[in-house]
């Protein structure tokens, strides 16, 4: 099968990659570039395991072809901790407990930070909405909301303090 | 062997650890997408193995020509049922959920003689591409001759139904019927005399409840990876409930040594019982037999829908009798479950634990086992509970009605308590199902009237808990840090909560224990993660491991202070020498740890049980909800629900057990079901259309932690998982009763039932 | 003498009979006393069922103790999700 | 196997000539072709990508109208405030389609050609009375947005042809629209049903010009001319609005399936009529 050559930009870094046309972008991240943050859950845009961030907006990677990608920037889950700091919606996370299984959770905070970056001051309701792409089946949502509004407040305060 | 601990639970004060937050330890590997789940491993030279499986819900199988599939260049591996060994008798194995039928479990791994549902296994491949499997699939010639199939629970009872097995006669009546049926089973839990309780009666309800198959919705679909050895030895990384369950049942299928099988837990993304047996991995290895190259399978998400899970859906018909000062002197309850296409529904559960919170003494409860031509179904939190809870549960809310008493009044008036015997047969100790219910009653929501269209429902809910086989091993490192083995998947936290009890008996910061889950050649035998058996069963075992460790610590620092061992106590993390004479600082556990070479080698300890006396777990939930009068759309406005967990080891992840059951239920009464057509083909086999609720579906859920110790863990543990799914169905019903003052016995409520039915009290 | 209940599913074993006293010092000693009673029914109960000793429930438990009269009853062993 | 090639045009007249092979797909957001190719619903040997063309992605304002690129992104619509101001329910419509994620690919070009019943970015459009141009081997031509679709997955477009933009006309100053949506869920469903309520207003309040169109309950999506037409002259009424959902109920053809019956689907769509009609009055600064 002919193969398109694909050059982008991961994390801040440049990835080439081969591609046959019906491949996936998450089929490429998590097969030809062995990041596999990005979870396959339902193939169809459903459910938000696969969530990356394209050029900016917050997208499925499994609706997305590989070769749709080329000259694009991508942001996985694998970016989102700098220098082994974590981000403090991972954190926070971790200290409300808004993870059981994790599977969900990769494309949560995918999806969380993407919101955050464009709302720093969510209410509750428009946090839920926000998420309402990314299925999770062990929390009931209760702790992952408290989660994103708690990092919510402690982004805007270390901007304020910077 | 098989011990009970009869130690009392340790005081909630004096607890170092246990009852804290802290965070998980496998937290970072999972907000950073490191953590490897079923998917995420590699092989080197790897196949992609896909299943072919049937477009009908009932057929013989007439032939399969596989040739094309074979002479595809890049398929190295195409295999059916007959290239699995026979299973001529039946035969029980023990491993998964209590102990299930081989041949069954063999024929829905891969089809025989028959197709019993749409979406059953007939073939697999394994080549060396996606592309390349599809395919081949796709010239895989099978021949069916479609049989008449039945879905409905009532019509596969009936005599003139289409017939699933011709092997299966009823069981558990007083005489072996003399034709096959549908019926696999009937069960039977009796006390008093029915007819003089209802005789009694001032008031009496009847009602028939239905409610749909559901599926457990793990986000990650099934996975695995494996390898067959040319001397014979099989390598299987899979995401399962039980690393221990995959390696019995695939030896089993496949007719090998249970050693020569070697099962390595991936991290598992979610099961709900939906884990608790195999689909893939049976085949996985056979391809990889066949065909010399480890074998990569996972399925999609639709092949989740139509060959895993669900669990059944019911038909519940309840009649209770009562004084008129709200004492239920009868009650009559007969359950018929969807098997689907082997026997083994969860019916048994289902009657056992229907009337499990009443003490009445007059009572018959009868269930009914039925194949019908849908997936086989697997254990699904709390398997049973929730169908035959939501009948009952509605009725007791009628019957609460009709006697003006408010929701909890009526069942503190019937409640069980310490010494009742259960209407299962036991008789209760230790229970905390009085309490719960006074920590509804205290409740703000409770408290709180609703506002003008919102309607509140109330509704409660129980489950036995297990406990079981499991081995735990204790290893200190020399630098005076602790690594807990165990091989219970975890699937919610159990990690924490076995690391934290550890580190309590060895008096040591969580942070300094590292708790693994080991491949089933790392460690003894555990039964699955099931039944919320881990934190009390596996955690018996981690902390007898641990008391193990601080009896050795203890012998070495007498030896070192040469006194007799009944001279050294261990307090916080330190041998402490109660012989005045010898002027001994107590030594830390650091300091033992880094002699131990000097004073007789490692220092580890393991311990393999079979822990008894699991305490049984009652929730009590309380839902208000809204409904738009002109769509009959309902939406959950507020939810509380306290359970008695014993204790909490880590109150989040508690917590979080309680609000996910709610949240499952809640889909289970609203919008989830399975959806067939005349075909008997899923016409939902998708997030997109089998709706599970979503972030903006629900409120905030408050969990209210009832802590009554169970005497028979050491720190009073009872299982959590289970039981926050069983109320929530009746619980939602109910408060959609009060919003249009019409019930509405058959789940989901739709929004166009919904609508009809207030359209039904309109005209 | 302890006193065994059995539900619907040992019925085909017992006739029907669903209550009756047995000798027994273990788990093991109560099933071998159940077969020797009702032939069959003791690989059954050691297969299929439960033992809830005095309100405790032991599956898979040959050694665990029953009283001279402890109550025991036979439920389906449980499994869950 | 199939050889599948994917292309991505940087002119209209390449991306007619792509459109033109034998089995070339088009491919716009690719929120349902990426589905459909999974599915094996969609076998095509060519993926022609759109986003290239100029003029395909974008929002602008030419002849006091604005014209949105086809293979613009729900989550572009809803960033641009002139746009939501002016056509609230054109983008309340688009936004609705699937989640945050799929917002950030989906457009109202693949929307409408995929031809569902229940596109929820389509009613809105027809309301608008928005005009598609559509390019193609012979060139360019116009058609309103109702005339694409034809029925399920069916569209009037010739081989080759393809959706560059949608022409929107020019605002007045009263005036404003609302598209409103039944689903069982809060959110990720497809419509059980859909209406868009597009209404221009006189200096008095009074209505001057409804359009009232359906999505969910017919082949394809409705333009209701006898549900507009109960709303011109009134100030929304209850005689007017009961007129209008009459209207809705009689013009509805719905099936029976899955996501709801032919009952509830009828019903509903007069319920949902009725209160577009009244939260665009209100936002026309009634």
């Amino acid at each position: 099968m002919s193969k398109t050559h694909v050059t982008t930009t991961v994390n801040g870094d440049p990835a080439e990659f081969l591609v046959s046309p019906r491949m996936t972008l998450l089929d490429a991240l998590r097969d030809e570039l062995g990041l596999t943050g990005a979870k396959e859950g339902c193939g169809s845009g459903d459910c938000g395991a696969c969530s990356v961030v394209l050029d900016g907006r917050l997208v499925c990677s499994c609706l997305v072809l590989a070769a749709e990608a080329e000259g694009c920037r991508i942001e996985t889950i694998e970016g989102m901790a700098q220098g082994g700091q974590l981000h403090p919606l991972q954190q926070k996370f971790l200290e409300h407990a808004a993870l059981q299984c994790g599977f969900c959770t990769p494309g949560l905070l995918v999806a969380s930070k993407a919101l955050l970056d464009v709302n720093p001051d969510p209410t509750e309701t428009e946090v839920r909405y926000w998420l309402a792409g990314n299925l999770c089946r062990c929390t009931g949502y209760d702790k992952i909301i408290r989660a994103v509004m708690d990092a919510a407040a402690e982004l805007r305060q270390e901007r304020t303090a910077a | 062997m098989s011990e009970t601990l009869e130690k009392p639970a340790a005081p909630a004060s004096g607890l170092n650890v246990v009852g804290t937050r802290p965070i998980r330890p496998d937290g970072a590997d999972k907000v950073t997408g490191r953590a490897a789940y079923g998917a995420d491993f590699n092989m080197p030279g790897q196949l992609v193995g896909k299943i072919l499986r049937s477009p009908h819900a009932h057929a013989r199988i007439v032939s399969i020509d596989t040739s094309k599939a074979k002479a595809l260049p890049g398929v190295k591996a195409v295999i059916t049922g007959a290239d699995f060994p026979p299973f001529l008798a039946d035969e029980l194995i023990e491993g998964g959920e209590a102990a299930s039928s081989m041949r069954d479990l063999a024929w829905n791994v891969m089809a025989r003689a028959k197709v019993l549902y749409e979406g059953h296994a007939v073939a697999a491949v394994a080549a060396i591409s996606n592309d390349i499997a599809e395919e081949a699939l796709s010239r895989i010639v099978v021949k069916y001759e479609t049989l008449p199939h039945v879905i409905d629970v009532e019509a596969a009872m009936a005599a003139d139904a289409p017939l699933l097995h011709d092997h299966i006669f009823t069981a558990g009546v007083e005489t072996k019927p003399d034709k096959p049926s549908n019926i696999a089973q009937r069960h039977r839990f009796a006390r008093g005399d029915l007819a003089e309780g209802f005789a009694a009666a001032d008031v009496i309800v009847e009602g028939r409840y239905t409610t749909k198959a559901t599926h457990q919705g793990y986000i990650e679909p099934h996975a695995c990876v494996c390898a067959w050895g040319e001397d014979g030895r099989c390598d299987v990384w899979a995401s399962s409930q039980g690393a221990f369950m995959v390696r019995t049942y695939c030896a089993k299928v496949l007719g090998v040594e249970i050693s020569d099988i070697r099962v390595t837990p991936a991290e598992i993304g979610g099961g709900f019982g939906g884990k608790t047996t195999v689909y893939l991995e049976p085949v996985a290895l056979l391809l990889s037999r066949t065909s010399g190259f480890p074998v990569k399978m996972v399925m999609s998400r639709e092949e989740v829908f139509r060959a895993t899970g669900p669990t059944s859906g019911g038909v519940i018909l309840v009649k209770l009798g009562a004084k008129s000062d709200g004492t239920i002197v009868a009650a009559e309850v007969e359950l018929k479950y969807q098997a689907g296409a082997f026997p083994g529904s969860p019916v048994g559960p289902g009657a056992m634990t229907a009337l499990a919170c009443y003490d009445i003494p007059n009572f018959l409860i009868t269930g009914w086992d039925v194949v019908t031509n849908t997936p086989k179904v697997a254990a699904y939190r709390a398997p049973g509970a929730p169908i035959s809870a939501f009948g009952v549960e509605s009725a007791v809310d009628e019957l609460a009605l009709k006697l003006g008493l408010d929701a909890i009044a009526i069942r503190e008036k019937n409640a069980v308590k310490d010494g009742v015997k259960a209407a299962y047969g036991p008789t209760y100790r230790d229970i905390g199902y009085l309490e719960t219910l006074a920590a509804i009653k205290d409740s703000d929501h409770w408290k709180t009237a609703l506002k003008p269209g919102q309607g509140r429902g109330l509704a409660v809910g129980f489950w036995f808990n297990v406990g079981g086989e499991s081995t735990a091993a204790v290893h200190l490192g020399e630098d005076g840090s602790a690594v807990v083995v165990t091989g219970s998947p975890d699937i919610g936290g159990s990690r924490a909560s076995m690391a934290m009890m550890a580190a309590e008996i060895l008096g040591l910061p969580v942070e300094r224990v590292r708790p693994m889950v080991a491949d089933t050649a790392s460690i003894g035998y555990s039964m699955l993660t099931g039944g919320s058996r881990t934190t009390f069963a596996t955690g018996m075992a981690v902390v007898q491991a641990a008391e193990k460790v601080v009896a050795e610590l203890c012998a070495r620092a007498a030896k070192l202070w040469d006194v007799p061992v009944t001279a050294v106590e261990w307090r916080n993390g330190q041998a402490v020498c109660l012989d005045a004479a010898k002027d001994a600082k107590p030594m830390s556990l650091a300091t033992l740890a880094a002699q131990s070479a000097r004073t007789g080698g490692p220092i580890s300890a393991q311990v393999a049980l079979n822990a008894q006396g699991a305490g049984p777990g009652f929730g009590v939930h309380l839902c208000d909800v809204e409904v738009d009068a002109e769509t009959g759309a309902v939406s959950v406005v507020r939810y509380t629900a306290a359970q008695d967990v014993g204790r909490a080891i880590h109150p989040s992840y508690v917590e979080g057990q309680v609000q996910g059951g709610v949240a499952q239920g809640v889909g289970w009464a609203l919008n989830e079901e399975y959806i067939f057509d005349a075909n008997g083909k899923m016409e939902n086999a998708g997030f997109l259309d089998y709706r599970m609720p979503v972030a903006s579906d629900l409120p905030m859920i408050d969990a209210i932690l009832v802590e009554v110790p169970n005497p028979r863990h050491p720190f009073g543990a009872k299982g959590v998982g289970e039981v926050p799914i069983v109320p929530p169905l009746a619980a939602v019903a109910n408060a959609v009763r009060g919003a249009i003052g019409v019930r509405m016995p058959d789940l989901p409520l739709s929004p166009p039932k919904v609508l009809a039915a207030m359209d039904g009290k309109a005209g | 003498m302890a006193h065994v209940v059995v539900g619907s599913e040992c019925w085909p074993f017992t006739g029907g009979a669903s209550a009756f006293e047995v000798e027994g010092a273990t788990v093991r000693e109560v099933i071998a006393s159940l077969d020797a009673r009702f032939p069959g029914l003791g690989a059954f109960v050691d297969r299929k069922m439960a033992f809830a000793i005095d309100g405790e429930i032991h599956q898979d438990a040959w050694f665990s103790p029953v009283g001279a009269d402890s109550e025991i009853y036979l439920i389906p062993k449980i499994g869950g999700g | 196997m199939s050889e599948v090639a994917y292309l991505a045009p940087s002119s209209p007249e390449a991306a007619a000539a792509a459109l033109a092979r034998a089995g070339a797909q088009p491919l716009s957001g690719g929120t349902d072709l990426l589905v459909q190719l999974r599915a094996g619903r969609s076998r095509p040997d060519v993926i022609v990508d759109l986003k290239s063309v100029p003029g395909a992605i974008g929002v602008r304002e030419a002849a006091g109208g604005f014209v949105i690129g086809a293979a613009t992104s729900g989550a572009v619509l809803g960033e641009h405030t002139a746009l939501v101001k002016a056509w609230p329910g054109i983008v309340e419509g688009a936004n609705l389609i699937g989640s945050t994620q799929v917002q950030g690919r989906a457009s109202l070009g693949g929307n409408l050609c995929n031809a569902s019943p229940a596109a929820d970015g389509v009613p809105a459009l027809v309301a608008a009375r928005a005009v598609c141009v559509i390019v193609g081997p012979n060139g360019r031509r116009e058609a309103p947005v109702e005339a694409i679709a034809t029925g399920p997955g069916k569209t009037s477009l010739a081989q080759g042809e393809f959706i560059l933009e949608f022409r929107l006309p020019p605002r007045p100053a009263r005036a404003s629209d609302a598209y409103l949506r039944l689903i069982p869920r809060t959110e990720m469903d497809i419509a059980v049903a859909g209406a868009g309520v597009n209404l221009v207003l006189d200096a008095a309040g009074a209505v001057t010009e409804a359009n009232v169109a359906l999505g969910a309950v017919a082949p394809t999506v409705l333009l209701v001319a006898d549900a507009g037409a109960a709303l011109v002259g009134g100030k929304l009424d209850e005689a007017s609005l009961a007129k209008m959902e009459a209207a809705v109920r009689a013009a509805c053809r719905p099936i029976s399936d899955k996501r709801g019956t032919v009952e509830y689907r009828t019903r509903i769509a007069g319920v949902l009529a009725r209160r577009a009609a009244l939260i665009a009055y209100q936002r026309a600064g009634a």
